[in-house]
């Protein structure tokens, strides 16, 4: 064994009923390194590290901490030991302020009978300030959905630990966040911590991390060094065949037309953002970036209604629509995926048919008004399929998949309706690489049936490798478009922070 | 003006707990006879809650005041001493109707007979159904007057007449539907049963509902009344009820707070002088309780007794 | 985490029925009432006859009715502490104006619209001013009870006077089986039957399951809470026009307390008290056992000052064994 | 989504004191308290005197010791509905000691710990078995009445013959201001002060706005709801004890319907029944306000009849100003 090993996990394995979530795998840990975990939605990964942070109990096996075997009892038995854990879900405590919530833990065991709420705040503005520029006084409820992704990578800062773990953390930071984030990380392993990365980015394992560790269907596949292995070789352990091109070829030229199927003119909110006018052509993908916070989201919700006082025209097929509520957008085909999937895009604890269906129930029922199970059950089996969703049962409750597999289960849900045009707001937010190239894939099928497909996404080489043209935000206005070569990570970027003057926009409204 | 008069303003108040209860509408409207006859003015305060603080609360309101008198339904006799000793040193003279706060200095106490009303259900019920027989009762724990109906009758059948068997006793809380199931049961297990005797009206209108569903022909005898059991009466669906003389509660209630408030009056043969204690001391005045039967129901209509009348 | 598909997919499922009964998010309760009605064949021979099962059911019908609204709402996300008071209002006004003359048919219709009328004023309140049901139906409940009392002076309305085929509904029988039993057996079929397969009632599982999706889903949940909340005071007036007839009285006190009764057996049915999940069935039989208890306790004449004691030990000893037999079966049926 | 270091944080960015006053979550309800003052006081000659103001204190201070409990225990997540059982069974308790010739202050310990013992069995059934609050302290609510009525046959207890050193407790004063209301400020002081500052309070804070969060930051959250849970009944054994000092009596049937009252107060002071947010201050402030509208209809004399009416109205109006103050100020806030 390594002499360096400071957590050892031999042969655990954990059930959830029916489901065998870990089978007997192992993984070793060293002093100081970054190592990577890659696998397939649902191949156990968060499961592991829960019971590493001493949330789960492992049905078999053994931990060994710096080489003594150890039962991690709770959180709090993990937080003792020295081991922090960024959840991959958001687990932070809406009514109570960004600097209460960091140090939550620390309040836990500390024995002074008073808060120091100036002190408090002051080391949480330490803390944040390697990240972002957020209020320590906030109230959590307040923030949007990334701002609270960073407090919750902060909240794990605080933490004086010897191993930390980050599960996605990145799934919902733009690619400046991010990199702050690794830029974090590599002095903290620097410090002589060990860091456990997990993210479905390749280009992210492969920039920063030391060793990467594969799971395949809750069993151990292997762990290399990063020198010694390439980001298809992982791919290929992690699915256990090997996959094409990640991204699906653009639109054709030959298909390419200039037939405009939907259009926004001058859209304002009072406060978010303000004059917002683009096109979207039949057959196209088109993609919105900008940097956190800069209102691609706002703008989106806008257009559907589902958010904000908001004025201006949309046109589908040339004809203005009358929207007033979410429903009325619906109704003219008109959906859009939000990205906060546990917030307000699933139905936690009703079952994955229930959540596929609730789009527009009208699919699954008869004339009376009457679901009929069967269609539901129906059509949740053929989109679960069409999607690879790993699931037990249709009518187990949503919050019992993994989080790639429930991100799955929402897509299926804008799917099940037919939309005539969607909107997908962090689509592949936790998504494996096998099942992103199929959402990927789908995408681009959707576009060329004519079905108007507008991707936001953090991911900028998501956005480029899959999007036709991308609009680029900027503090709630229209920045600037970039297409064909133009469309590069370095140019979204310097429209997006405002470094440049915009160009034209190749087709404005 | 000679005799006894209020002057001008002389306030009595009558304080009640739970004040919605048309309980109090008669035992208010002897009380404004009585006070009018003398020229006074009166209120109806208390609380609208079964709450003894807010009672106690609206209480030491009232005192705020500088009334005559107060009339006082206590709804607990020991938090009122204070009080009470507070109101009647500070001026204000206190009676106490319905339920007492006997360690108090109130100087008179009015009141319907418990006993004498259980004692004359118990008697009607033997002469109706025979000496040896089962009778069954409804209650109302932790209610004082209702207790009382309750416990001596049951006391009074054991004495005098040990053939007649208590087979069921069950708290329904004066809500009807509890009483509608509790009767249902007491009548599927003791097919015999011959008499039932209910503390209250509220209970014995869900009791009367039970027994007319399983067709039965228990005899159902009830104090207080209401609307409903009225028409039960009538209709000789219950046999009779007994119902304190509520007129006659406040009429005497408010005879006594004004006689205590203007005692220079008497002057009678004690040690009062000496004392320092209102010479008007009535321990107890019973204001006595009508029967109600198919013969005299139409007397009993509240809502036709207050057509024309103001409850406040 | 029952919920209708689960339970019809699990169903379906189910090889043999033993498995599939087992399934069933209620089969706790009925086996704990079962087990009582067992226990009580033995020790009273008057347990198991027509007459004492009639007025079991009698004893709960009206309220069941209200129970159904309370369902709904919960399912929703909402709450209603004013059922006891408007219940008592639907039979003051209706009262009320039967005795000034109106038609009773009428009269009943102008109480039920009224109590509509408060359920959308609370639905309002909930809704567009952004309070919380449970301080907008307490102070319902306070109104709604001083306007009993201003109607009624607060005394008791004889209403001896209503037609025979009025009274009818709350005392009459086809066959052996009295009117208010069908109509509650109506009311529960239809609303279970809705709740569990309509798309309307499907939408009230989402809105209370959360808010925000069922929002971003489409559906205008406000719409839904405004609905809910006045459907369960409709039901409430319709309950207390039964009551009228049944008792042929208004009692402007009628139905105090009801709220914490009607609520638990919401609860004891499997209702969430956070929304999105419950069933009617449930939630009848959650009143059917607090109801045996009661009149078991009657039946079998145990001492007064015992029978609280022995009720809420039943009911804590039946919501645990619901409670353990319900995780078995999700663990089972996982396994 | 108040919380106490967002308003000392508000508190201290403020320039002048009146923003200051006017970022408080509590400004709302105070401006509301102070406008029935200014009414009141031109309404009646009576209200601003110092027999009237001390009445109107004492009519909610013992109960407010409760409501202190009572939103902690929101806070946490849960709620109970026993409390006024407890409370009466603390005094029955006590009492029926006391009459057995027990020493008065060792039978207030004993009923103290009883109560507390409840709490922890509540506790118990929710944190161990996993029941909900709701269910478990309506059992329990049924099943300490039923030991009241048990204890004492249904009779009230005289405790006329309780030593006037135990009496004081309840019924005597420093210098002009009454015992209890010391007692009752103390209470308020010491827990409105360690719910916004001591660390274990705040895991209250944490628990209840998310138990999972808590958990995973290591908080052992079962045994904070454990704790609540106790705490609160543990609150309303000491205030039924000072009940019985203050009245000289044990009644059984004693603080029925208290648990709406309570909850009514915590919740219009701004404790969220779903958990995480409310202060001691606005739940006093709650009550105060509940029970100075109720005193004001007493004192002006207003018929029975409308006085729920209005009280009702009163509440619905001023929890509807309350709330939009409060949503202009976290708008204003963010602006
Ligand atoms: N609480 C639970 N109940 C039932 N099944 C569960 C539960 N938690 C996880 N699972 C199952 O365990 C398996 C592993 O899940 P896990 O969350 O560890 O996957 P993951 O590797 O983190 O995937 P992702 O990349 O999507 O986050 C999945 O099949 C999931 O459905
Ligand atoms: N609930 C909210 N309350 C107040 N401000 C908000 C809220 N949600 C978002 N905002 C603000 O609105 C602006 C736009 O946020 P939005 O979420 O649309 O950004 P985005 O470009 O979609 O970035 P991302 O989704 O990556 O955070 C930001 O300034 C954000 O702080
Ligand atoms: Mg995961
Ligand atoms: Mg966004």
């Amino acid at each position: 064994m390594h002499d360096d090993v400071i957590l050892k996990i031999s042969n655990v394995s954990k059930s959830f009923g029916p489901v065998r979530a870990l089978r007997g795998v192992d993984f070793e840990l060293r002093r100081g390194e970054i190592h990577a975990l890659a696998g397939e939605n649902g191949a156990g990964k968060s499961t592991l590290m829960n019971i590493i942070d001493g949330i789960l109990q492992p049905d078999g096996g053994e931990i060994l901490w710096e080489g003594q075997p150890v039962r991690i009892a709770s959180p709090n038995a993990a937080q003792e030991l020295g081991i922090g854990l960024v959840h991959q879900e958001i687990a932070l405590c809406p009514d109570i302020s960004v600097a209460e919530n960091m140090f939550m833990a620390v309040t836990n065991r500390s024995r002074r009978f008073l808060m120091d709420v100036g002190s408090l705040k002051q080391r949480a503005r330490a803390v944040l300030g390697q990240l972002c520029d957020i209020d320590p006084g906030a109230i959590v409820r307040d923030l949007p959905i990334s701002h609270q992704q960073l407090v919750e990578i902060a909240k794990a800062l605080t933490l004086d630990c010897k191993v930390l773990i980050l599960d996605e953390p990145t799934a919902a930071l733009t690619e400046r966040e991010a990199q702050t984030l690794f830029g974090i990380m590599r002095r903290l392993s620097a410090q002589g911590i060990s860091i456990i990365y997990i993210s479905h980015r390749m280009v992210e394992i492969f920039d920063n991390c030391d060793r990467v560790s594969v799971f395949r269907d809750g069993q151990y596949i292997t762990t290399a060094p990063i020198s010694e292995i390439t980001p298809s070789g992982v791919v290929n352990a992690m699915v256990g065949r090997e996959i094409g091109t990640l991204y699906p070829p653009k639109q054709a030229a030959d298909t390419r037309t200039e037939e405009v199927i939907f259009e926004v003119r001058n859209l304002t909110e009072t406060t978010r953002f303000k004059d917002v006018s683009f096109a979207l052509r039949r057959g196209e993908i088109l993609g919105i970036a900008g940097l956190i916070g800069s209102g691609r989201s706002e703008i989106v919700k806008g257009i559907c209604r589902l958010e904000g006082d908001v004025s201006g025209e949309v046109l589908l097929d040339g004809k203005p629509l009358q929207l007033r509520h979410y429903g009325d957008s619906i109704a003219a085909g008109l959906v859009y995926l939000s990205e906060d999937r546990k917030g307000d895009g699933l139905f936690l604890e009703r079952s994955i048919a229930e959540n596929v269906s609730a789009l527009d129930l009208r699919h699954v029922s008869s004339a009376a008004g009457l679901i009929e199970t069967d269609r539901e059950i129906e059509l949740a089996r053929s989109l679960g399929a069409k999607l690879n969703l790993k699931y037990g049962r249709l009518s187990d409750p949503v919050s019992s998949l993994s989080g790639g597999n429930q991100q799955k289960v929402a897509i299926g849900k804008m799917l099940s309706v037919n939309p005539r045009l969607i909107f997908l707001d962090e689509p592949t937010r936790g998504v494996d690489v096998g099942a992103k190239s199929e959402i990927h894939r789908i995408l681009r099928e959707l576009a060329s049936e004519g079905v108007g497909t507008v991707v936001i996404s953090s991911e900028l080489p998501e956005l480029i490798g899959l999007c036709d043209r991308v609009l680029v935000v900027r503090e709630g206005r229209i920045a600037g478009e970039v297409a064909g070569d133009r469309m590069t990570e370095e140019n979204i970027m310097r429209l997006a922070s405002g470094l440049e003057a915009a160009p034209q926009p190749t087709l404005n409204a | 003006q000679e005799g006894l008069h209020c002057a001008s303003g002389e306030t009595y108040i009558m304080n009640v707990m739970v004040s919605g209860h048309p309980y109090w509408v008669p035992v208010y409207q002897g009380f404004k006879q009585a006070a009018e006859a003398f020229g006074c003015t009166t209120v109806f305060s208390g609380t609208p809650d079964y709450d003894i603080t807010k009672q106690i609360a609206s209480f030491e309101q009232d005192m705020v005041k500088q009334p005559a008198g107060i009339l006082v339904h206590p709804m607990q006799s020991d938090p009122f001493i204070e009080p009470i000793n507070r109101a009647i040193s500070d001026g204000t003279q206190v009676v106490t109707f319905a339920a007492d706060s006997p360690k108090s200095n109130r100087s008179a106490y009015i009141t319907s007979d418990n006993l004498a009303e259980a004692k004359f259900a118990a008697e009607e019920i033997v002469k109706q159904i025979g000496e040896t027989g089962q009778y069954a009762v409804l209650e109302n724990p932790g209610q004082s007057n209702h207790d009382l109906r309750v416990t001596a009758l049951i006391d009074y059948m054991q004495q005098h007449y040990p053939g007649m068997e208590l087979v069921g006793r069950q708290a329904t809380n004066q809500d009807s539907t509890a009483a509608y199931r509790a009767t249902a049961s007491i009548l599927q297990a003791n097919p015999e049963l011959g008499a039932i005797w209910i503390p209250e009206a509220g209970s014995a209108e869900g009791a009367v509902a039970a027994i007319l569903e399983a067709k039965s022909d228990v005899l159902v005898m009830h104090a207080d009344i209401t609307p409903a059991t009225l028409e039960h009466i009538k209709a000789g669906n219950i046999h009779m009820a007994l119902n304190p003389n509520q007129g006659m509660q406040g009429f005497m209630g408010f005879m006594a707070t004004f006689m205590a408030a203007h005692s220079e009056v008497f002057d009678p043969f004690n040690d009062y002088r000496t004392s320092g204690y209102n010479p008007v001391q009535i321990p107890f005045i019973d204001n006595g309780f009508a029967v109600i039967t198919k013969d005299n129901a139409d007397s009993f209509d509240l809502n036709t007794y207050m057509q024309g009348r103001d409850p406040a | 985490m029952e919920n209708s598909i689960e339970l019809t997919a699990a169903a379906k499922q189910g090889s043999n029925p033993v498995k599939k009964f087992l399934r069933i998010r209620e089969t706790g309760l009925i086996l704990i009432i079962l087990a009582l009605f067992v226990a009580m064949s033995f020790a009273s021979p008057y347990f198991l006859t027509w007459v004492n099962m009639r007025a079991m059911v009698m004893a709960f019908a009206v309220e069941g009715i209200v129970v159904v609204g309370m369902t709904i709402l919960l399912i929703s996300g909402g709450i209603d502490l004013s059922v006891g008071s408007v219940t008592a209002l639907a039979m003051v006004i209706a009262g009320s104006l039967f005795l000034a003359g109106v038609d009773p048919w009428l009269a009943s219709l102008v109480a039920i619209a009224a109590c509509t009328g408060i359920g959308a004023f609370m639905g309002f309140f909930v809704t567009r001013i952004g309070l919380h049901h449970f301080i907008v139906s307490l102070a319902v409940m306070v109104i709604a009870r001083g306007a009993c009392l201003l109607f009624t002076g607060g005394r008791p309305l004889g209403l001896f006077s209503l037609p025979p085929e009025f009274k009818f509904i709350g005392q009459g029988s086809i066959g052996p089986v009295p009117l208010v039993i069908i109509v509650f057996l109506v009311v529960v079929l239809c609303f279970d039957f809705m709740l569990r397969r309509s798309t309307a009632f499907r939408k009230v599982f989402y809105t209370g399951s959360n808010e925000k999706a069922a929002a971003y889903s489409g559906i205008r949940t406000k719409r839904v809470i405004f609905l809910t909340t006045t459907l369960c005071s409709a039901l409430c007036g319709i309950a207390g026009i039964i009551y009228m007839a049944r008792f042929g009285s208004a009692q402007p006190t009628f139905g105090l307390g009801m709220e914490l009764n009607v609520i638990a057996a919401a609860v004891i049915g499997g209702a969430s008290l956070n929304g999105g999940s419950g069933t009617i069935f449930g939630a009848i039989l959650g009143a059917a056992l607090l109801s045996v208890v009661s009149s078991s306790l009657a039946l079998l004449d145990v001492s007064v000052y015992w029978q609280d004691i022995i009720r809420g030990s039943i009911l804590l000893t039946a919501v645990s064994i619901d409670h353990y037999l319900n995780k078995k079966r999700d663990a089972g049926g996982k396994a």
